[in-house]
């Protein structure tokens, strides 16, 4: 039943220098795709071990699902969305999680169309019925993101849809558009049969705004900091690894998921790369700035999603996460 | 109206075969009275299920107003050794079913059941459930549902034997009745020898294991008869005596499970 | 009623009048199923608020999902009712779909043969597997969370429905045919009330089923509803509240499913009677 | 076997033996099903090959999917056989417990409504929305599935015990009650074979919902099997692998099934010869 | 052994209520064989199952060996007037039931179930299953298993009223033999004046509607008895025309349901 996540030989058993290696359950954002292969890589090529780490990476299911696992402390890392962590923390939710580092320095959200459907510019959405999750940050920052375009964002009409049915719906027509991350370019294109994904991505506009970030148990983060700090670093160092190296990334995810192809994967950290090194700031990849969370924040609370009072801290360890 | 020529049956199950008829030859004119008698488990409901089209015979051919049997026949009515209500109908309902089976209009028919069941002792029972009646009030319900379609052709399988003596000897009286009104043609199995020289033109005794016939035992009484007080007591007494002898005799067939009697 | 007294054993007579007997009755009618929903209040209870066992971002204490009713209640009453809604008319159009194909089965077993591996294929597969194709060829709405619904519970409607049609006992079928009747005479008047019963257990495992069905079609393409609610609440965090909306879907499914007993007492006085329970 | 017959009008008896009558059932038996499965086969195929009616995105045309299916069958074979595994053990596993509660249910009326109610709750919670509350209780792997397919599948297992315990036929509980027997007696010796047919009704109608309960554990908890192959390649677009998955859950489905049919065959046969079915 | 005072029976449904037995006094001594003998839906069934305990009585007391009966117990044995096989039992599995149920050995008691099947005539049918059998076959069966215990007390529902002449005959031959050797005490309900005389020691006749005791006859001819040749013919045709008399006085009570006689 176990197809991959207990991989390589090289972590069995004790670490090189005889200590024991900590035991870490690490969720994926979701599934075994290639935007999240990095953990995988960090493992096959020993940077968990060599901080100390036996690492079991699992598959995730989405923001929801995994700050549940967090919070219970079932798993001690994930990465996940920030805009969906401010969510979450505005509505209530996610108090037992603290963000440690980011994965992704810029949102990877964007409005997904398909060549011929009249699309190429934020203005053209107006009239268009685009689909995607009520819960999604997509959704919920467009006011936002039309308001900062400079288009009518009542003339767009959006209707619901799961992760399963969007790419979908969106392929056969019924839609124009829907939310994605850049990343699903090449699924979007495999799905559409030959036909080029246009997308507009909502870090053209807001680029403050932050993608993936790695999230730990809170509990965690006060009582282990250090431990915290040496899995981030190797984390962080996996990123860099599959990022400057996709082809290897993909085929070591589809070492250890069988179900995982290699192709797609690499296809997708090359895309993933430009959004992890922060284009212009050049600050270090991990690294939060907490004067871009604030305008993050302040950001949703513009469009109504989460309520004042909200501040970086409440939710970020920045003595924990990479410096810049 | 009814005709069986060398009719057989047998039954296969996963513990072996049953021969339950061999070599039945056998002719019903219409409007004939027939009994059949015979021990139990002898093959009479098989005999009646076969002449009905329940059952397809092994061997032989069976004929019914000139025409093979190959299914039920509506002017066939069969009475049922079992009551065979249906559960969720009252005791009228029950007894309309055939009448709304032939497509018949209920409110007419609903008199004339209205009367069966008055006439066999239920009226006032009409609006229960089955599993409210006794035994034989259920055996009775049943000989009304057999009835109330006027059958040219009546297959009634011991249609009395829940029934106590007297309200049995009112019945026969009105079975003889309909039938003398109604000209039907009737195959009656019974166990009781009374009876049976009561009803029948003819009495077919069958002998069990395969099942034969021994004998058919022709009744010269004329009709009406009546049990008891008679004119034709000496015929009664004789027709009586050979059927009981007939069915007394030990005529031991090598077949399975006869061993014990 | 007299077969359920002969099924006991024999008692002396209860000196409380029949009015007497059918308050009782009537509380334990109401209060055990309260009762029970009590022991699971506690336990939710004690395994969240008391012991903390289960992390409240995962299953939250009661207390926390009351606050989210009330803070939602009018936005959550909206959604029961129109997923209660959905799930109604849903429930019912299978029903009707369900006995009709249980109905063409149970009359021919070449079509039977031919198609209950079909059936029992498209009831195999996980119906969020299928959303996509509902939502495209059905577009959004009422259509494709109705089609969900059927999806969902139209098979054990259907093999009930088949399986009580095909079990007619022995001497009712003889009778029948005995009769001449036709298929369907001996269908109407026979082996449709003989499978009554078994259809009933049949539509009592669907309606839970057809809740199901409605708030997966609106996760999959509705636009309110307490599946939209529990997908957009979960989504932001706020498990409260989605759990409010969950514990809303359960007592939506057990009311109707409470009718649908209700309805089987009144249609089936018989088999009370004719059976014994206990 | 004699009143199978029985139960059929008279025909002629056929001039083939039994041996040549039971070839022809058995490719009665293989050969219609296969029939069925052509049929739909040919429905598929003319809806998205020929007409394109539906985009193969969101239904891929089967040659695709087999082409998939070539490409992928060593992956797919593997992962049927875990699902398999899985919907097999878990389906086991329900019906014992499932077969226990309703047993319990049954025995007492005041179990049966103050908890009816709660499973009815149970059944009617949508599965998804559990995944979060299983892996943190439960961890991943089996256990999480196996509580997963229970969950799917022990409602119909459970009703039909309990509805089948508690409609004993009048006469037989009457009996059972005049010879003075226990509680367990009566139960073992009268009402349990009683029940059987029901009983299979449940499993049959539990049988696939198990394989989407092992599925959606697959999917919440998983780290291999078909839901999971159906999650990563939709994931990644290809939807023609993903359409195979499904259908070798389908097929899983429909063999798992064959199989309790032919149990039923075994344990029962008295009932296919005091009942008439067609 | 069994006492009944005052013991009434009424049975209430949708369609209103039937007094089935009204004022019933009896005392049935320890050995004793009595028949109860009425018309059909006078009560006669409803009377066996109040003393076995199946069914509560409206009013009255019934106790059986000096206690009172809330439920059944295992030294009675009771006929029904329906076999009541278990259908997925083979014949002998279905005569062994109250073995196990009672927790004997089943392998001690399977020879003396394969006696009592021979006896009754059905040696070579154990393994058939009940569906197999003809109606009077199931009825014998019922009679095996209700034997087969060896109970103190029997209640027997019309045993055989199935059956033909001459197995009846027999049975009764056999059922009288049991009753010597066990001293059992037996209630049998039947229809058949001429078993009653030849059976019993004291013959109960019931009227119908509500059921109530209409006379208790004694028949003092000396056991064992048997039909035809005896050497009290003159004492077995006097009871036969008192029970037979008796039966048919047309009492009419008010009640429903008799209009029709
Ligand atoms: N469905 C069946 N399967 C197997 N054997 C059967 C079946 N029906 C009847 N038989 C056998 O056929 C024989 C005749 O049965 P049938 O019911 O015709 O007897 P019968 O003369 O009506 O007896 P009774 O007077 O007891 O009703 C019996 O030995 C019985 O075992
Ligand atoms: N469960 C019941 N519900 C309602 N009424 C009943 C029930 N059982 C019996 N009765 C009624 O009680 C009366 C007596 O029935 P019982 O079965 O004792 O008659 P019986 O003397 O055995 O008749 P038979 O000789 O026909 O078997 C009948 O009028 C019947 O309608
Ligand atoms: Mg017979
Ligand atoms: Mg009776």
């Amino acid at each position: 039943l176990v197809t991959g996540c207990s991989g390589s030989d090289s972590d069995s058993g004790a670490a090189g220098d005889g200590k024991s290696l900590e035991k870490i359950t690490y969720l994926t954002s979701f599934g075994n795709f290639g935007r999240d292969s990095y953990a995988l890589v960090a493992k096959e090529k020993g940077f968990f071990k060599d901080a100390g780490f036996d690492v079991d990476v699992k598959p995730g299911n989405g923001t929801g699902d995994n700050i549940q696992a967090i919070s219970a402390g079932q798993a001690q890392f994930t990465p996940l969305d920030l805009t969906g962590i401010l969510l979450a923390r505005g509505n209530g939710g996610a108090k037992d999680v603290t963000v440690v580092a980011a994965i992704q320095q810029r949102t990877m959200a964007a409005i997904v169309s398909l060549e011929g459907n009249g699309i190429t510019t934020p203005k053209d959405l107006e009239g268009k019925r685009l689909a995607d999750s009520p819960s999604s940050v997509v959704r919920n920052l467009f006011p936002t993101y039309a308001k900062l375009a400079n288009i009518d964002g009542s003339k767009v009409q959006w209707v619901n849809g799961t992760p399963q049915t969007l790419i979908g719906t969106l392929a056969a027509g019924s839609v124009q558009g829907i939310g994605q991350f850049v990343v699903g370019k090449p699924t979007v294109e495999a799905v559409a049969k030959g036909r080029k994904a246009v997308f507009l991505p909502y870090s053209d506009v807001m680029t403050d705004l932050y993608g993936n970030v790695l999230v730990v148990p809170t509990k965690l983060a006060k009582e282990k900091p250090e431990m915290v700090k040496k899995f981030t670093a190797a984390l962080i160092k996996g990123l860099e690894y599959s990022i400057a190296n996709p082809k290897e990334a993909g085929e070591i995810l589809h070492k250890n998921v069988a179900a995982s192809l290699a192709a797609p994967a690499a296809a997708e950290l090359e895309l993933m790369a430009a959004y992890v090194r922060s284009a212009g700031s050049g600050s270090a990849v991990g690294s939060i700035d907490a004067q871009r969370v604030v305008r993050s924040i302040a950001i949703l609370q513009g469009a109504g999603a989460i309520p004042a009072g909200l501040t970086p801290e409440q939710l970020i360890d920045f003595d924990l996460a990479p410096k810049s | 109206m009814i005709q069986l020529s060398a009719v057989s049956r047998t039954f296969t199950g996963r513990s072996g075969t049953v021969e339950a008829l061999r070599g039945i030859d056998l002719t019903v004119a219409e409007g004939e009275f027939v009994a059949v008698v015979g021990r139990s488990g002898c093959g009479k409901s098989t005999l009646l299920r076969l002449v009905a089209g329940l059952l397809p015979a092994t061997e032989g051919k069976i004929t019914v107003a000139g025409e093979p049997v190959t299914k039920a026949r509506r002017d066939i009515a069969m009475l049922f050794q079992r009551p065979a209500l249906l559960p969720w109908r009252s005791v009228l309902d029950n007894v309309l079913l055939p009448v709304e089976i032939y497509g018949w209009g209920k409110a007419k028919h609903r008199d004339r059941a209205q009367q069966l069941l008055e006439m066999v002792g239920l009226g006032g029972f009409e609006k229960r459930l089955p599993h409210e009646l006794s035994g034989g009030m259920q055996q009775r319900v049943s000989l009304c549902r057999s009835l109330i379609g006027e059958p040219r052709v009546m297959l009634m399988d011991e249609p009395f034997s829940a029934l106590d003596t007297l309200t049995r000897e009112e019945l026969s009286v009105e079975l003889q009745r309909v039938h003398m009104e109604s000209s039907a043609t009737i195959v009656f199995v019974t166990h009781s020898i009374d009876e049976a020289v009561l009803l029948a033109d003819r009495v077919v005794v069958l002998s069990p294991r395969p099942g034969r016939i021994r004998e058919i035992v022709e009744i010269d009484i004329p009709r009406p008869r009546s049990l008891g007080r008679n004119a034709h007591l000496e015929e009664v007494a004789r027709c009586s005596a050979d059927l009981h002898e007939l069915l007394m005799e030990r005529d031991a067939p090598a077949a399975t499970g006869t061993k014990g009697r | 009623m007299t077969e359920t007294v002969a099924a006991s054993a024999p008692v002396p007579a209860s000196p409380d009048g029949p009015a007497a007997r059918r308050r009782a009755d009537g509380l334990a009618t109401v209060g055990l199923p309260l009762a029970g929903l009590v022991v699971a209040g506690v336990a939710w209870w004690l395994t969240t608020s008391v012991s903390h066992l289960i992390h409240p971002a995962v299953l939250p204490p009661p207390g926390d999902v009351l606050a989210a009713f009330r803070a939602q209640s009018g936005l959550l009453m909206k959604a029961t009712l129109a997923t209660a809604l959905e799930t109604l008319v849903g429930f019912l159009l299978s029903t009707v779909a369900g006995v009709l194909i249980g109905l063409a089965l149970a009359a021919s077993s070449v079509l039977e043969r031919m198609f209950a591996p079909l059936l029992v294929a498209v009831n195999a597969v996980p119906k969020i597997a299928l959303g996509p194709l509902l939502v495209v060829a059905l577009d959004w709405g009422q259509k494709p969370i109705l089609t969900m619904v059927f999806l969902l519970c139209f098979f054990p409607i259907v093999l009930s429905t088949a399986t009580g049609l095909t079990t007619t006992p022995a001497d009712l079928a003889e009778l029948s045919r005995s009769l001449g009747a036709t298929r369907w005479q001996a269908f109407r008047k026979v082996r449709l009330p003989a499978a009554l019963p078994q259809i009933f257990v049949g539509l009592k495992v669907a309606m839970p089923l057809a809740a199901i069905g409605a708030v997966i079609g609106e996760f999959e393409a509705g636009e309110g509803g307490l599946g939209f609610v529990i997908v957009q609440f979960s989504g932001v965090g706020d498990t409260a509240t989605a759990w409010a909306a969950i514990l809303l879907i359960a007592l939506t499914s057990i009311l109707l499913y409470f009718a649908v007993l209700r309805a089987e007492r009144l249609a089936l006085p018989w088999v009370r009677e004719t059976t014994s329970a206990r």
